[in-house]
């Protein structure tokens, strides 16, 4: 276990990078964790995760893609997928803080993924009624794209995926800069 | 079906219109976190254009209904044969649920421009909501009903919440724990009738559940989760505690929306699984089950209405007053004769148009003069002449004064419950109908005869006495207004209503 | 043999969900409901169910656990002098009447197993094919799809799959409203 | 009697963890802690549905052409629990939003002592 330098300014201005080291502070029994004392502790980082992460996190998402894509002959599907492929940046972020993961991901990235996905589904239930077909009546996308009813399965477990993985990024960035406001307010208050 | 509706059929498929009525709201909710991406508040407008076209969408659904002679539109999601797919249903009983959502969603919506709480991300949840509404109105499938009331019951904890005040988002967290408790329970029944039938489909089990025997434990138990689930999501007595807190301290555009259609959607619910699902030859084979349901209703009934006389909050009152409708509600749709079921759901919509209005009409009084408990409400009438007489005819149509839609809506669930023996059921609608009576008197005595001496807001001058005070915008007083009139009407043209949804009530009972 | 194993997961599931309610810690909570989580999840690949196990793994001792460490870590965790709290009577027996009745409907549910209980037959009493034996038949004949979890998933009960996104997103778009923020991050 | 209830060992788990889910619920004045009983008691409920797909000698619902009933397990309740499940995370990460705001509020998750705050305000 090192000090990083690299990261020391950040983690000063920003009390929630010490509300992600949830073990680091278990300490304080019956107080808030975000006491004056926590958040002066310096940001501690262990070279070791860090380097395992990186190394593992490629995988991790190549898997996270593969149950997605293989649904339909396997167990697995958009949802387990999305799931592990959303670990991937909840993994990065416990390994190099939540603060620097939280610059690096893109805003619109994230939005870009669950509007993909709402925008693949709306595919799958309005296309077919354009062509005389009930909403979501795949059999009528086969008869008229030529493309069978597999791959259009895989389409929906797509968007699923993209939905999952974007919400639960999401839901962990979120959650963990806590309410608008008056954490901002901590933060600012730091300076 | 005669040859010239059958024409109109086929230009407008009306099955489309089901599925795009619970679908759009929800696509359509992806765009306002779009735009605040670029930092536009387009939350409002994208709602509201939505909510238009769904209106829209909604008045041209029924009204291909209406020319159906049977009263009834089923559409296969995907093709796929019933039971094996999902299918959405039209009758004379959604189609009127379907339409007091479309048209409170929008015209709360119109309400929430000024008074907030604003938002993109809030509009989103707006819409969610209403998609979540319809789709439990419409859908003929058990588990697909569980999907939509998570959708419901999600999107509407988050708005009880999205004030900006603690007492706001801890109600909506005790919201969630009974509520989800209460959808569990639900699927718990959903779990017994699968066990004893192996299908889901609304239609078929109503087949397959007769095919086992009524006398089967499973079917019983299945019943009886399912009732106790949607009950806990009505808020009937006992288990209605989250309800007061939650109302109150939602912010007022919210807790209108919800005060207004999430307990009615789950109560209309509660009658299709009764009344579709199990049906009248259940009922009539489990006597007891039957009377155990209306009398727990009817403790309900009394329990709502003796709380709210207590209450010196007004929007307390007003919270207390629905357990005691829901009560009157789901007796009458257990009683489940055509007389009985036609005033439940009289009630049910009359209800729902009422309470929001009322809950916008006392938000609008706490805004522009600071007036929540019942006797800062002296003298209001003085001051705000229009809203505050749309308010007292609102009030009302709450206790079921002639001839408002409360009125005729007590009337035939009174005759239904005579008919049916229940003399008891009528006994206590008359009783919470003079409790009822006692409160609203109260409020309103106070409203045109009190002295506005106690609130300084409204006894020193600022603002014309002919207009309204501040914050009551044109835009609130025509929402006031529509409420007012649709409460009103709808009582006199009760029996019009009832020759269009004949058709479907005699399927039911 | 294998009945002894599935008492034994049982066991586990059960003392796994009696420690979570009564240890005091609220963090020895969360740890032990993960355990609980992976117990289910082991009991779903015991009943053939390997998409409902993998799901309840990424999801109940997975995300979760990451959910409630982070919620613990924003806001507290209690003083705990004693581990475990002492049962409180009168919840403890409003629970066990729920239990007890719930209990009596047992002997009237279909054997663990049992080929001809309604949800694995394949005909309704009425002589109708059920929809189980609807999907086995149809949903590789029909879509080209081995796993019928997926094909019913999207397929059959596609709208319900809809739904199911839609939770997610109203989840996502919940927290941003309570948490009054405007953007998914 | 006895095995009634073994050869139904599944069914008597689900009441018995309903209850504890129940009890939690109901118990615990921590809000963190109500959550997860919360989905203690959720939980339950996927049992009570995978053990009804569930059928003797049966496979996992892997299917090809020549698939008969009886075979496999009973896919519905896989989707159907599926879906529960995501209801469930997903009401878990409102509830858990709920409560990083209550307590940024009013800096207790203590039932009661949340009660006595409210009480006190206006």
């Amino acid at each position: 276990m090192t000090d990083s330098s690299g990261f020391d300014d950040r983690s000063e201005n920003d009390s929630s990078t010490h509300r992600g080291q949830l073990e680091a502070d278990g300490g304080e029994a019956g107080a808030p964790i975000d006491t004056e004392e926590a958040r002066r502790r310096p940001y501690v980082e262990s070279q070791v995760v860090m380097a395992t992460v990186r190394l593992i996190s490629p995988f991790v998402l190549t898997y996270g893609v593969f149950v997605t894509l293989h649904g339909a002959d396997s167990p697995g599907g958009g949802f387990q997928g999305g799931v592990i492929m959303a670990a991937t940046v909840v993994m990065l972020a416990f390994s190099f803080g939540i603060q620097p993961t939280r610059e690096w991901v893109d805003d619109s990235a994230l939005l870009g993924l669950v509007a993909g996905g709402v925008a693949l589904f709306a595919v799958a239930i309005l296309t077919p009624m354009a062509f005389d077909g009930a909403a979501l009546e795949l059999v009528v996308l086969e008869s008229t794209t030529t493309v069978a009813v597999k791959w259009w399965v895989e389409m929906v477990e797509v968007a699923i995926g993209m939905m999952v993985a974007g919400v639960v990024v999401g839901l962990f960035f979120v959650i963990s800069s806590g309410v608008f406001g008056t954490d901002e307010a901590d933060r600012e208050g730091d300076r | 079906m005669n040859p010239e509706s059958a024409a109109l059929a086929t230009t407008v498929d009306p099955g489309h219109l089901t599925l795009l009525i619970v679908v759009l709201p929800i696509l359509v909710s992806v765009i306002p976190l779009i735009a605040s991406l670029r930092d536009v508040s387009a939350g409002w407008v994208t709602a509201a254009a939505a909510l238009a076209v769904n209106l829209a969408l909604t008045v041209a659904l029924a009204a291909s209904l209406f020319l159906t002679g049977d009263r009834l539109i089923r559409y296969e999601i995907g093709g796929i044969p019933v039971p094996h797919g999902i299918e959405l249903v039209a009758d004379g009983l959604s189609i009127l649920v379907v339409l007091l959502v479309s048209l409170v969603a929008f015209t709360v919506l119109i309400y929430t421009r000024t008074q907030g709480p604003r938002g993109n991300a809030f509009y989103s949840a707006y819409l969610l909501l209403t998609g979540g509404l319809l789709g439990v109105s419409l859908t003929g499938d058990l588990f697909n009903l569980y999907v939509f009331l998570e959708i419901t019951g999600l999107a509407a904890y988050a708005l009880v919440a999205s004030g900006d005040t603690g007492r706001g988002a801890y109600a909506a967290l005790k919201y969630m724990l009974v509520g989800t408790v209460g959808a569990s329970l639900y699927l718990i029944g959903v779990g017994y009738a699968f066990l004893a039938t192996g299908t889901l489909n609304m239609a078929d089990l109503e087949r397959q559940l007769s095919a086992v025997g009524y006398g089967d434990p499973l079917v019983i138990t299945a019943f009886a989760f399912l009732v106790m689930g949607l009950a806990v999501k009505a808020a009937l007595y006992p288990v209605h505690t989250w309800q007061p807190d939650a109302y109150s301290s939602a912010p007022t555009g919210v807790a209108a929306y919800v005060s207004a259609l999430v307990s009615t959607v789950a109560v209309y619910a509660l009658a299709r699984v009764v009344l579709s699902v199990y049906t009248v030859d259940f009922l009539d084979h489990h006597g007891d089950l039957q009377a155990l349901v209306i009398y727990f209703a009817a403790v309900s009934i009394v329990a709502g209405s003796v709380l709210a006389v207590y209450q010196s909050d007004v929007k307390r009152m007003l919270a207390y007053s629905s357990v005691s409708q829901f009560g009157l509600i789901v007796a009458a749709f257990a009683i489940a004769n055509p007389n009985a079921v036609y005033g439940g759901l009289l009630q049910l919509i009359g209800h729902g148009v009422a309470k929001g209005a009322l809950f916008v009409g006392a938000g609008v009084f706490a805004v522009a003069y600071g007036a929540r408990k019942v006797e800062d409400y002296e003298g209001i009438a003085h001051r705000s002449p229009y809203a505050a007489a749309a308010f007292a005819v609102l009030a009302f149509t709450l206790v079921g004064a002639p001839p408002t839609v409360g009125f005729m809506g007590k009337w035939y669930v009174g005759v239904g419950a005579v008919e049916s023996g229940f003399l008891a059921v009528a006994a206590v609608i008359f009783f919470s109908t003079l409790l009822t009576l006692a409160y609203v008197v109260r409020l309103v005595d106070r409203m045109y005869f009190g002295r506005p001496t106690r609130n300084p807001l409204l006894a020193d001058g600022g603002g014309d006495d002919a207009g309204d005070g501040q914050g009551v915008t044109h835009g609130i007083l025509v929402v006031l207004a529509v409420a007012a009139v649709v409460g009103f009407l709808m009582g006199p043209f009760a029996s019009e209503i009832q020759a269009l949804v004949q058709p479907t009530m005699e399927a039911l009972t | 043999m294998t009945l002894a194993l599935e008492l034994a997961l049982i066991a586990f599931v059960v003392v796994t969900a009696v420690f979570a309610a009564l240890l005091r810690d609220v963090l020895g909570s969360i740890a032990v409901f993960a355990a609980y989580s992976l117990g289910l999840a082991i009991i779903w690949v015991l009943l053939q169910a390997p998409d409902v196990a993998l799901t309840e793994a990424a999801v109940g001792a997975g995300v979760m656990t990451f959910l409630f460490l982070l919620t613990i870590a924003k806001t507290t965790r209690p003083d705990t002098e004693k581990p475990l709290k002492q049962v409180d009577l009168k919840a403890f027996v409003v629970v066990a009447a729920v239990a007890l009745l719930m209990l009596t409907t047992v002997p009237a549910m279909p054997e663990v197993g049992d080929p001809d209980a309604p949800p694995v037959s394949a005909e309704h009493p009425t002589g109708e094919q059920t929809p189980y034996s609807y999907y086995i038949e149809n949903t590789y004949v029909q879509a080209g799809i081995e796993n019928a979890v997926a094909g019913v998933l999207v397929v059959y009960r596609g709208f319900d799959t809809f739904g199911e996104a839609v939770v997610v997103f109203a989840a996502a778009v919940g927290v941003m409203v309570v948490l009054k923020r405007e953007v998914l991050k | 009697m006895i095995e009634e209830f073994i050869a139904r060992h599944y069914h008597v788990a689900f009441i018995v963890v309903l209850a504890i889910g129940l009890y939690m619920l109901i118990e615990s004045g921590n809000l963190v802690k109500k959550v997860i009983g919360l989905n203690i008691f959720q939980m339950s409920v996927f049992l009570f549905f995978t053990t009804a797909a569930y059928v003797e000698g049966g496979g996992p619902a892997l299917v090809g052409p020549e698939s008969v009933p009886g075979e496999h397990s009973n896919p519905l309740p896989h989707v159907l629990i599926l879906t529960a499940i995501v209801v469930g995370v997903s009401l878990t990460s409102l509830a858990l939003a709920l409560v990083v705001r209550v307590y940024r509020e009013y800096g207790t998750l203590d039932e009661d002592r949340l009660e006595e705050v409210m009480a006190g305000e206006p």
